[in-house]
């Protein structure tokens, strides 16, 4: 007699189609032509990029009209990973960073490049480094890194409520 | 709110993983006893055996482990016909799920009986487990039921 | 017990298939009814439960997103169970019942549609000898309904008629997905779709929401001009294991209606979550109904079945019928689990 | 409230990274059948079932309480599944103790669990979507942001994460059940453990665990004949908040703030610090410490991180925390909730053992999850409220 069975394995495979909804498809068509598209809160109107169609903070559908943003903006916080992870296709180690892109009110995570790992600090001025625009799709992933842009380090102060 | 004026975005979106999941003595026993193609039940404390197998009674949650050899014959109690089966079905023509009561057991087995047609199916008719090619461990070990040749 | 009653109730459309929408998109507008109906802003609302599925979404924490589309701010009391919506207004109930709120707000929605449901659904049973066979929900029901029949607890025909009922009544309804009037004869000569479950036997797939608020006496006189009043509220669950049960009646029902009180009075109105004829049919008997009784005067969930919804809008639709006098007392129904495993029985009164 | 809830039985599996040795009904019976045992109460005994734990993709099981409530004697009882991301274990908690506060039933049998080994907790919590690119992984890459943001607010010494970890994985040595036990810990172990998600390292992180943790509560009238001292419900809360929105404060979220307020108010505490006399606060990385110390209004704004530096959180301190050893010790995601608000009251019930804050008579439970978004809390005593 051969071992007992002690584990079972289970493949579970489930397909689905998934819909990114009205908002957000409006602004994954604009990424695919390179612009970033926020839209305003009704209520507060402040500024939401990525936009999911909703101010999760007033329950409030956005404001239709889109507010073009500039894609620099400031690194409010970062981290510096060094963990594998099927989902993420990066060499390691590298820099999770969240940017406050100048015009918007809210915080993006994307992460950096062409930055030595060790000089990447909070309040740094960042820019977007774009693919080639054949490889552009409906994906924030048309902007491949946020770059250093050499400008002086934006005030903590002009910040923070974002952390 | 306005009805949805332009489509959305769609793409194609996978859940896919292998589980491993860790058994305890009872389904244990019970999955090596399939890769020996062999169906195993468990004793209540009635006396009654159940098929397939907890480390508890569903009723009053009293643990159990007395394993009780079943089958491999038994009554159809209830099926349904499958026309056109799915990708991940235990066959690929058309076949019927059943609950079978397994000679010696007190509660019925829900499996795949391949019956060939519709018509051959009955509630109360025998049938007989026919084994996979390799067996593993697992439920799949039983390939699916098949009507048992009347003597 | 407090009294506590039903006050507002909104709903989506059921839709086949909402692509367009995600399920913010769908839950905003219902809950801006509620409030609009109500009157109520989030900060005069003490608690907030609702009830969704993960791996209806296809994602973790898929009820996450759904509270951006409450405004949950400033910060709210909130909970969430992995269940139908029916259950979140239970909890609601025992926080109004304990005296933690007086005014709380519940929801539930789905987009079964994103996946292959009765697939999806196999992952509900159990993972070691069940799930690898991958029986999809519409034959697990076939195997309860062959039962039912081959006992005499119903007939193909009886089945029928509960669907041209249902879909009959559902033409009053503008949130039902499948409605209009059937001849019985030609929806027998129908084929099987799983033998001995037609196509008209089975509910639709179904994306939606729906939301409620529920209120203590004080509020709720305040909030309504007749109250739905919650005067009996339970739920039980059974075994899941199908070998175990008696697959022809539903005792789990038997015994909530049994406390809830179902027998104490008429009942006008009964709104029951029946996913496939045959069920509801079990559910009639189990609650103990009779030809007095108006049974889903809204389609029920044969109609229009948004998982996760689809029995918090049974008590909804139960509520409206006391709102406008049409019913002094009314059940309402919610289940899940394969074969009306888990069932949550609610009684409202008018008076 | 109707009633008053007391716990008469409290029961845990031994957490560890995979329980190969046993499937997922026999975890949480191992729970289930210690509370049972610590209360002399039969499954019979039992009115409901309120089961909870983190996504159901971490098992592969769509809504795994309809298999398992009848493996805690769920047959023909009702049975409520909660699910609040990773305060689910303190949620779950509230609910069971809700049903008996409403008067609604006289004995409630609550167990949370996870079984994280059957898949993988990173896959789980971090499954890419269409039309997104996900840049972060797992927890870690989510807090990581936060706990330097909370650095740059408060000036704290970039060492108070270490000692967080250190003391935490010390007194998990005191602790049978605890997955993590390192017996040669010490401070230049946990510095010199690899970053994983810069600020935070290897030895700053909680493990994935294979776990389960169970209560069963009990009205004024049954609690009293208990055979072991209760522990009593004094004020349960909980507040959420979105994940996201403009001038969001991630770091000390408003929702924190208010459960604290409201907690401690229903509980009729004036100073937290003085009147509490120890907590188990989720903490799945270090930096958690100081920042809930803030949070839950015990320390002064940008202060928490002294409480940790002037050893105040130590076991021989005036406020111990996480004297279990914590979430950085075990982490079945579903459970841990749970097992801080059990923790809690194991203290004000004098039976933690090893790692008994002597005199312990009022303690706080606390539970957070999702993106810093979720809080449930709670204050257990040793005398009735």
């Amino acid at each position: 007699m051969s071992e007992p069975v002690e584990i079972l394995k289970t493949p579970v495979k489930l397909d689905y189609t998934y819909s990114a909804g009205q908002s957000a498809s409006r602004f994954l068509r604009a990424m695919a032509e390179g612009k970033l598209i926020g839209q305003r809160c009704p209520v507060d109107g402040r500024v939401y990029f990525p936009t999911r169609g909703s101010c999760p903070q007033h329950g409030a559908l956005m404001r239709p009209e889109p507010v073009e943003l500039s894609d620099r903006g400031t690194v409010v916080t970062f981290s510096i990973n060094r963990v594998p992870s099927e989902n993420i296709k990066l060499d390691l180690p590298y820099a999770p960073v969240q940017v406050l892109l100048d015009g918007a009110d809210t915080i993006l995570m994307h992460v950096l490049g062409e930055c030595p790992i060790d000089q990447v600090h909070m309040g740094m001025r960042v820019q977007a480094v774009w693919k080639p625009k054949s490889e552009w799709t409906t994906s924030i992933g048309n902007i491949k890194y946020f770059k250093p842009s050499g400008e002086p380090d934006a005030p903590f102060d002009s910040y923070k409520e974002h952390i | 709110m306005p009805p949805p004026t332009e489509r959305a975005l769609t793409a194609p979106h996978t859940l896919q993983y292998t589980y491993k999941r860790s058994l305890g003595k009872v389904l244990s026993a019970f999955f090596t006893g399939l890769r020996d193609k062999k169906i195993l039940g468990v004793r209540r404390k009635d006396g009654s055996v159940l098929v397939p197998p907890k480390e508890y009674d569903p009723d009053t949650a009293e643990s159990l482990s007395e394993m009780v050899e079943v089958g491999p014959g038994g009554v159809v109690r209830s099926w349904t016909w499958v026309a056109r089966p799915r990708e991940k079905q235990p066959l690929q023509h058309p076949f019927a799920y059943a609950l079978i009561l397994l000679d010696g057991a007190a509660t019925p087995l829900l499996h795949a009986v391949d019956a060939g047609s519709e018509a051959k199916m009955k509630t109360g008719m025998r049938v007989r487990a026919r084994w996979a090619p390799q067996t593993e461990g697992a439920i799949r070990d039983i390939a699916c039921f098949e009507p048992e040749e009347k003597k | 017990m407090r009294e506590v009653a039903v006050v507002a109730f909104a709903q989506s459309k059921s839709l086949r298939r909402e692509l367009d929408r995600n399920e913010v998109e769908i839950l905003i507008p219902v809950i801006g009814e509620l409030r609009e109906k109500s009157g109520l802003a989030t900060g005069e609302i003490d608690f907030i439960c609702s009830g969704s599925s993960d791996y209806l979404a296809g994602q973790s924490f898929a009820f996450v997103s759904g509270l951006d589309a409450v405004g949950a701010w400033p910060p709210v009391s909130e909970s969430h169970v992995e269940m139908d919506g029916a259950w979140a207004l239970y909890e609601a109930w025992v926080k109004i019942q304990m005296g933690y709120a007086d005014v709380a707000m519940v929801y539930g929605f789905g987009k079964p549609s994103m996946g292959d449901l009765p697939e999806t659904l196999a992952l509900q049973l159990d993972p070691y000898v069940l799930t690898p066979l991958w029986p999809d929900a519409i034959s697990i029901a076939a195997l309860q309904a062959r039962l039912c029949i081959e006992k005499g607890v119903t007939s193909e025909r009886q089945m029928a008629e509960v669907a041209a009922r249902d879909r009959k009544n559902a033409l009053g309804n503008p949130y039902a997905q499948v409605k209009g009037e059937f001849e019985i004869a030609k929806l027998l000569a129908e084929p099987y779709l799983a033998s001995p479950l037609r196509k008209h036997d089975c509910s639709p797939i179904s994306d939606g929401a729906s939301a409620i608020l529920i209120a203590s006496e004080k509020r709720a006189k305040q909030l309504a001009k007749r109250p739905a009043w919650i005067r009996g509220f339970t739920h039980i669950c059974e075994p899941q294991d199908l070998g175990v049960r008696d697959l022809t009646r539903s005792r789990s029902t038997e015994i909530a209606a049994e406390r809830a009180g179902v027998r104490k009075g008429k009942v006008d109105v009964a709104e029951i979550y029946g996913p496939f004829t045959h069920q509801e049919i079990l559910i009639e008997k189990a609650l103990g109904l009779g030809a007095s009784t108006k049974v889903n005067p809204s389609g029920g969930a044969l109609a229009g079945n948004p998982m996760m919804a689809a029995g918090l809008t049974r008590i909804g639709e139960a509520a409206r019928r006391i709102w406008d006098g049409s019913a002094d007392r009314a059940v309402a129904h919610a289940t899940s689990g394969p074969c009306l495993q888990q069932n949550l029985v609610c009684v409202l009164e008018g008076n | 409230m109707a009633e008053l809830c007391g716990i008469v039985g409290i029961g845990q599996t031994r957490h560890q990274a995979a329980r190969k040795d046993v499937s997922m009904a026999g975890l949480i019976r191992e729970a289930a059948e210690r509370a049972l045992a610590d209360a002399e109460l039969t499954w019979k005994d039992i009115d409901a079932v309120v089961i909870g734990k983190a996504p159901d993709m971490f098992e592969g099981v769509m809504m795994p309480e309809l298999f398992l409530h009848d493996a805690i004697g769920g047959a023909y009882k009702p049975m409520l599944r909660v699910h609040t991301a990773g305060s689910v274990g303190g949620s779950t908690g509230i609910v069971a103790a809700s049903l008996v506060q409403a008067g609604i039933h006289d004995r409630v049998l609550t167990v949370a669990f996870e079984k994280q080994s059957e898949s993988n907790a990173m896959w789980a919590l971090s499954i890419s979507l269409p039309f997104s690119v996900a840049v972060v992984a797992g927890a870690g890459g989510f807090f990581a942001p936060l706990v330097r943001g909370y650095m740059r607010r408060s000036g704290a010494p970039e060492d108070t994460g270490i000692r967080v970890a250190l003391k935490d994985r010390k007194n998990a040595l005191k602790n049978p059940n605890a997955h993590l036990q390192i017996p040669d810990i010490d401070f230049d172990k946990i510095a010199s453990s690899p970053m994983l998600w810069d600020p935070i390292r290897y030895l700053e992180t909680c493990p994935s665990s294979d776990g389960a943790c169970a209560m069963v509560m009990a009205k004024q009238a049954l609690a009293e004949k208990a055979p072991r001292k209760p522990a009593w419900v004094h004020a349960s809360e909980m507040r959420s908040e979105p994940t996201m929105f403009s001038g969001r404060d991630a770091v000390i979220p408003r929702a924190t703030l208010d459960n604290a307020k409201n907690l401690y108010k229903k509980a009729g505490i004036r100073n937290p610090r003085k009147e509490i006399d120890c907590a188990e606060i989720y903490v799945p990385f270090s930096w958690f410490e100081p920042m809930w110390m803030e949070g839950m209004l015990i320390a002064e704004k940008n202060e928490g991180w002294k409480m940790t530096y002037e050893g105040a959180t130590a076991m021989d301190g005036d406020f111990p925390v996480n004297m279990s050893g914590g979430v950085l010790s075990s982490n079945p995601i579903g459970a841990s909730g749970l097992l801080r608000f059990a923790e809690a009251a194991m203290q004000v019930r004098g039976q933690a053992g090893e790692h008994q804050v002597d005199g312990a008579r009022k303690a706080l439970g606390h539970a957070y999850g999702g993106g810093s978004q979720y809080f449930s809390t709670w204050i257990v005593g040793s005398d009735k409220p």
